[in-house]
């Protein structure tokens, strides 16, 4: 049973890619069947994931790996040659993306409901899924790279949804370029791994690059400046992963992302996509931490800590002054990462996927409880115009409690908080230096506090007075229909249920991803300093929510919404943090500024260098072509002429003679007889 | 005695009928002058004991050179000289000259040279016509044949290059065409 | 006999012997000179009258009885006429030509006399190639009546000399074709030789005269018929053609040069008449053995006499020839009837060797005989056939 | 005493040159037909005058020659004057000048 799964599997990314190009065919009144394809697709893929997810289940072995490798094509003597494999990590993130696929699908059905290119977006959603998934089941990095790319495309055509606002369009290219940038590191990694191992498939029993006999032989390999080859290549793939997932300097496109549909910035922004950069790492892992000293973890795994734990502090901070509800949200997501990236790096791949899991569904949950709000309130996305929306949605506003508090890390009920525990834990324990614990207990005082503002903000407090814009007379906003509330439900019950499968006492997780068997044990809850991170973390959450809420309840009731009191408190600081450090003038000062000097530059130097040298090569050979014509006009003809005319003349002369005179002929023959004759007789004596 | 007054004779007609055949003004008295020049040779021959020569120069030249010439001066209008037109070509100076040239060439060697045997050679040979005949079918038949055929070509192309083309000329004349008129020239 | 036989040649020594030697050899060429003068001028007188006396006789007429006996006188009353009447000379004409023409014309014909030997021992000058010298003699001639036509300057007469220049042209190679088998039989040019060759007799009767021979009778007929031809008398007298072109090229002339021209015609026609007697009819010899007591001289003579006869009698009965016609009849029959006839005569060389079987000598005269007669039918026929077609005249343009 | 060779080759040289000047300037073509025929006359006049006062009179070669020239004279001279009267069929003239069509 569990090879004829293996068979079917790279249909799951198939069916949706066969139905975003199916979807894309479809003019565009054709609503309903490109929705029913890509519905269709979607469930398809999750059945096939489920099926999938049970076989890796009961075997109850090992941990155990299914592969399947064909050649795609040979040049020369290589053969380049991809695969699929399904191992727990891949089992597990099938079934986590197609079913947030799935659900934000039906949101998007009632978000995009007046959208006149409702079928160009389920043609790019089904795009997007298809090559995550295709990036999941990935078993060669060569495959994983081009599924990687499509969903950088996908990204941009979905930031770019509404291409018609100069914002998106921009936005959508800021996207596509900052990730490309990290994808050059991903590639310059891949090809010196292939340059160093040969091949690029992962697992091929005992031949893959993330076999022991490569990794030992990579780690042996010492580069140029001492550092092990297989540090340097990690490295490089983890700055593909940097790009990818928004870690801190690339992070700059995800806010801005925000341009896009919300049902997009749910599954891209919060779900999948960034999550891929997090997948990356965890699939590389074996070669990221084929380290020195395993006790430490490898260089490569400390890079990715303090990136990570670096990271999620300063999105943090960002994030407390924004305004916006969505960059709100991105900047959660963008240092949620930074904490994935933390666990991946303390605690290893089981820590940091179960973080990874868990944020998925409350962060989907949240982005579309956003969506709700915003479409409730007729495209309203700034917090400082909402306001009493407690009374007037009070679905979203229970599922977006429920998402806020998963998120910040409330105890025991909520998954974030097992999650989060577990990479505090991790990184308590960390050999190499307890300054990530800090940032990270401190990183989770901030997202306390600023979801706590938001929720302040949007749900509680008075609505400001007439604030109604210019397009639409004032409406009262309204509950989102069934169709957006019922995913938000199901994933609030999600975000509730799969903290429970990674508790310190019940580590399911872990064991299923290690191969290993868990057994119920509450007596490991209060092992080896669980209690205490636990018990810091909670107290930290809760004295962050007071705060928060007690600033914000009273600056939300006021009715004509006052500066944000943070920024009296400290209004350099604030001013700083809503400028997001300031990081895009500096990008735009630095990088761009260069790039523009250096296209001027090199416009000067084709306008001037190349095009005067052109230009004098030809105005050589027009001189050429004169002198050739000159000497070949003067000396060949004037010589040829002049030696004809003298033959003619020659002839005239001779012809005078020639003068059909025959007496003429009889004198010259008597002269000549004569003149023989004289010759003969006296000449001679 | 007397051969040498005749050989005078002779030669004196012989010359005066050449200077006079070359610069007569009237072609006709050329001609006849030309023919007093041809009969002296003659004489000359006969009084050098060379019969048959002078006859054959007798029989072929007075008698049918000068026949023809006679008849191409009638058949070409050559008697009827325009006057005033130039009788000898122009440049006669070097033509003058150049024979001067040939006449030194030829009479100084003859004068000077010792090898020449002034006196007549003994009795001439008896029967010389004898001998002439044995000659002509002996040693020379060859000679003979040629010249007879060349003298048929000769007379057939003379006649076909004289002929008058009878096609050009047409009907009109009335001749018949099977009334070939013989050695009669077609007088126009 | 043989005195009187040679009486003429011991008067001439008789005469040479009173001179002195250094100018005998003048002396005799003088005395022979004159002799044929005086003969053949007498002769020509003769000829003159009789010519007209036999004419009108055969015309059923006296001729001309007024002066003298019978007329006898009338060649006296000719010469004194000729010799008085006015000698015009046209103002046109060309008067060196006009002048010379009549002596051009006589004194070649004079020459040809030199040649012939009148009897045994009498011929002026025994030239080895006498044949030869005798024709080329005679073809001076025509350049003179070309001379005696031009003169005058008036188509008429250049007309008349154009056809007598012709016609002695084309007779003078029959002529001469004539005279070739006897020289050929003869072996050798000069005349006395050929006399010598006809002399003797066959069997004690027939005299080996070349005209009983049947080469030798055709050749006589042709040379006859061309010797009329080139004295232009009787049938080919076109060139004075009276009818047609008054006096052909004597129409400029009168007086004595008239006479002149008179005289050397009818000296051609001696001239060639002793030509015909010695080639053909065996010179002096004696017809039969037994007259040979008659001088030489005598018999050349009488045959001599025979033959003008003949050709007056000729004269009298055949019309005038066409030009055609006389052309044709010599270029078309005379000269290949004489090409034949040295066929014939070789054979008849040819075949006197052998005496196969008596009656060979017949056999020998049919079989060259039937040579020459079936062509020359033949011939004849075909000159008919030229007279059948329809004359065509051309107009004047 | 006989009249000596040199006489006969001084009178032949004489007839040779007044036959070449008449050849060479007369203008009639006629009159260069005789002036040639003149030329070849004195050549056989020299050749009879060697023959009778060559070393070897009986051997006749000079008479031979002199017979074919005189045959082969002939045979010119009627070439030689139908040529004319062709050329003046087409040229109505006896000019030699006017003859120069061959010209170069």
């Amino acid at each position: 049973m569990m090879s004829s799964v293996i068979k079917l599997l790279w249909l799951i990314p198939v069916l949706p890619l066969v139905a975003s190009g199916v979807g894309a065919l479809l003019p565009r009144p054709r609503r309903r069947t490109s929705v029913a394809l890509a519905l269709g697709a979607m469930s398809g893929s999750l059945l096939l994931s489920l099926a999938a997810f049970a076989g890796t289940l009961n075997s109850g072995r090992e941990t155990v790996r299914e592969v399947f490798n064909f050649a795609w094509f040979n040049f020369g003597s290589a053969t380049v040659q991809l695969g699929w494999v399904l191992d727990p990590l891949s089992a597990i993130m099938l079934v986590m993306v197609t079913l947030v696929s799935l659900l934000i699908f039906i949101y998007s059905i009632g978000y995009m409901k007046e959208d006149e290119n409702f079928t160009r977006f389920f043609c790019f959603m089904g795009l997007f899924a298809a090559s995550m998934l295709g990036i999941v089941i990935a078993n060669s990095l060569l495959l994983l790279f081009i599924c990687w790319e499509l969903v950088g495309l996908s990204s941009y055509l979905l930031i770019g949804f509404w291409y018609q606002k100069p914002s998106a369009a921009a936005a959508a290219k800021k996207a596509f370029i900052t990730t490309r940038i990290g994808d050059l590191g991903l590639l310059l990694g891949m090809v010196w791994l292939y340059s160093r191992t040969g091949t690029l498939i992962f697992y091929d029993n005992g031949q893959g690059c993330l076999e022991q006999s490569a990794l030992s032989h990579l780690a042996l390999a010492a580069t140029v400046g001492g550092m092990a080859v297989s540090t340097a290549i990690s490295l490089l793939i983890f700055c593909g992963a940097v790009g990818k997932s928004g870690q801190l300097p690339l992070h700059v496109w995800l806010p801005d992302a925000m341009e896009g549909p919300t049902p997009v910035s749910a599954l891209i922004h919060a779900a999948t996509m960034v999550a891929a950069g997090v997948f990356l790492v965890a699939r590389m892992y074996p070669l990221m931490s084929s380290g020195v000293n395993p006790v430490s973890g490898s260089t490569a795994l400390q890079v990715v800590a303090w990136v990570g734990a670096i990271t999620a502090v300063f999105a943090a901070s960002i994030a407390v002054a924004q305004n916006d509800i969505k960059r709100i949200l991105a900047y959660s997501t963008v240092s949620q990462l930074g904490y994935m990236m933390l666990g991946l790096g303390v605690g290893g791949v089981a820590v940091g996927m179960f973080h990874l899991l868990t944020h998925a569904v409350f962060k989907a949950l949240l982005f579309m409880g956003a969506g709700s709000v915003i479409h409730g309130s007729h495209e309203e996305q700034d917090i400082r115009k909402m306001g009493a929306l407690k009374k007037l949605m009070p679905l979203t506003f229970a599922t977006y409690a429920v998402g806020m508090m998963a998120l910040c890390g409330v105890p025991l009920f909520f998954s974030g908080f097992w999650s989060k525990d577990a990479i505090l834990h991790a990184a308590r324990h960390w050999s190499v230096s307890a300054v990530p614990f800090y940032l990270g207990v401190f990183g989770a005082f901030l997202t306390a506090f600023y979801m706590t503002r938001q929720v302040c903000y949007v749900f509680f407090g008075r609505r400001p007075a007439a604030s109604g814009s210019s397009r639409h007379p004032v409406a009262q906003p309204h509950e989102s229909p069934a169709v957006m509330t019922v995913p938000l439900a199901i994933l609030a019950v999600l975000a509730v249920l799969t903290g429970f499968f990674g508790t310190p006492a019940w580590p399911w997780f872990e064991a299923y991803l290690n191969g290993g068997h868990a057994t119920l044990d509450v007596g490991n809850i209060f092992a080896d300093g669980q209690m205490g991170v636990m018990a810091t973390s909670t107290v930290v959450i809760t004295v962050a929510i007071a705060l928060s809420g007690w600033i914000y309840y009273k600056a939300a009731a006021q009715s004509p919404r006052q500066t944000d009191p943070l920024e009296n408190a400290q209004p350099f600081v604030f001013n700083c943090l809503r400028r997001k450090f300031f990081i895009d003038e500096l990008y735009e000062a630095t990088v761009i500024r260069l790039n523009a000097v250096f296209s001027r530059f090199s416009d000067w130097l084709d306008r001037k260098l190349w095009d005067g040298v052109v230009r004098a090569v030809s105005a050589l050979t027009v001189l050429l072509a004169k002198a050739s014509r000159g000497t070949d006009e003067s000396v060949v003809n004037r010589g040829f002429d002049q030696g004809c005319e003298g033959l003619r003349d020659g002839g005239k002369v001779a012809a005078r003679w020639q003068d059909g005179q025959a007496q003429r002929y009889l004198r010259v023959i008597g002269a000549a007889v004569g003149l023989l004759l004289v010759f003969l007789i006296w000449g001679s004596k | 005695m007397p051969s040498d007054i005749t050989f005078y004779l002779l030669a004196a007609l012989t010359l005066a009928g050449a200077v006079a055949a070359m610069s007569l003004r009237n072609i006709v008295h050329c001609v006849l002058c030309a023919a007093g020049a041809f009969a002296g040779l003659a004489g000359i021959y006969l009084q050098l004991n060379a019969e048959f020569v002078g006859v054959a120069q007798l029989l072929v030249y007075v008698g049918a050179v000068a026949i023809l010439l006679v008849f191409t001066i009638l058949l070409t209008h050559g008697a009827d000289v325009k006057l005033g037109s130039a009788l000898i070509s122009s440049g006669w100076k070097t033509g003058l000259a150049i024979s001067a040239l040939v006449l030194v060439c030829l009479v100084v060697p003859v004068l000077t040279s010792p090898g020449l045997r002034h006196e007549a050679a003994s009795g001439v040979v008896a029967p010389m016509m004898q001998k002439i005949g044995e000659q002509l079918m002996g040693q020379c038949v060859l000679p003979l044949e040629t010249t007879g055929l060349l003298l048929t070509a000769a007379l057939l192309g003379a006649v076909v290059i004289a002929m008058n083309d009878k096609t050009a000329a047409g009907p009109k004349t009335g001749v018949p065409p099977n009334h070939e008129a013989g050695k009669e020239p077609g007088l126009r | 006999m043989s005195n009187l036989d040679q009486v003429f040649v011991t008067l001439l020594h008789w005469v040479v012997g009173l001179v002195p030697a250094s100018l005998q050899p003048w002396v005799s060429t003088l005395v022979i000179i004159l002799a044929i003068m005086t003969v053949f001028g007498t002769c020509f007188a003769l000829t003159t009258i009789l010519e007209r006396k036999i004419l009108g006789r055969m015309q059923n007429r006296y001729g001309p009885n007024r002066v003298g006996p019978c007329g006898l006188f009338q060649p006296v009353a000719d010469g004194i006429k000729m010799l008085t009447k006015e000698d015009i000379v046209p103002f046109s004409s060309d008067q060196v030509v006009h002048f010379l023409a009549p002596l051009v014309l006589t004194i070649p014909i004079w020459l040809a006399f030199a040649v012939i030997p009148f009897g045994r021992n009498m011929t002026a000058i025994d030239l080895n190639a006498g044949l030869l010298f005798f024709f080329a003699i005679g073809s001076a001639s025509e350049l003179a009546v070309f001379m005696a036509g031009w003169a005058g300057q008036n188509k008429y007469s250049l007309l008349g000399a154009m056809r007598a220049v012709a016609q002695m042209i084309s007779y003078e190679v029959p002529l001469v074709l004539a005279a070739v088998p006897v020289v050929m039989l003869a072996g050798s040019l000069s005349l006395n030789d050929i006399v010598q060759a006809q002399s003797g007799y066959i069997a004690g009767g027939l005299p080996r005269w070349n005209v009983l021979t049947p080469w030798g009778l055709a050749a006589f007929i042709m040379f006859l018929i061309a010797a009329t031809a080139e004295s232009n008398r009787s049938p080919f007298d076109l060139p004075e053609g009276e009818s047609e072109i008054i006096a052909g090229y004597l129409t400029e002339y009168s007086g004595f040069k008239y006479a002149l021209f008179f005289l050397g015609e009818y000296m051609g026609l001696f001239a060639i008449t002793s030509l015909a007697v010695t080639l053909f009819l065996g010179g002096w010899h004696a017809p039969l053995p037994v007259l040979e007591w008659l001088p030489s001289w005598f018999w050349f003579g009488l045959k001599f006499s025979a033959l003008i006869f003949g050709f007056i009698w000729i004269r009298a009965t055949l019309p005038r020839l066409r030009l055609d016609q006389m052309l044709s009849l010599a270029w078309k029959f005379l000269v290949p009837l004489a090409l034949l006839n040295l066929l014939a005569a070789a054979v008849w060389h040819w075949s006197g060797q052998c005496r196969l079987f008596p009656g060979s000598m017949a056999v020998r005269w049919l079989v060259c005989a039937a040579i020459l007669v079936f062509p020359g039918i033949r011939l004849g026929r075909s000159l008919n056939g030229l007279s059948a077609t329809p004359r065509q005249y051309r107009y004047a343009k | 005493m006989t009249t000596p060779l040199s006489h006969y080759l001084v009178l032949s040289a004489l007839l040779f040159s007044v036959g070449f000047a008449g050849a060479v300037l007369r203008r009639n073509v006629i009159l260069v037909l005789i002036g040639i025929e003149l030329m070849l006359n004195a050549a056989n006049l020299n050749f009879i005058g060697f023959w009778r006062y060559g070393a070897h009179p009986e051997a006749l070669t000079g008479v031979m020659f002199a017979i074919f020239s005189i045959a082969i004279a002939a045979a010119e001279a009627a070439v030689g004057l139908a040529l004319v009267i062709a050329i003046y069929r087409h040229r109505r003239t006896v000019q030699v000048d006017q003859f120069n069509s061959l010209k170069g």
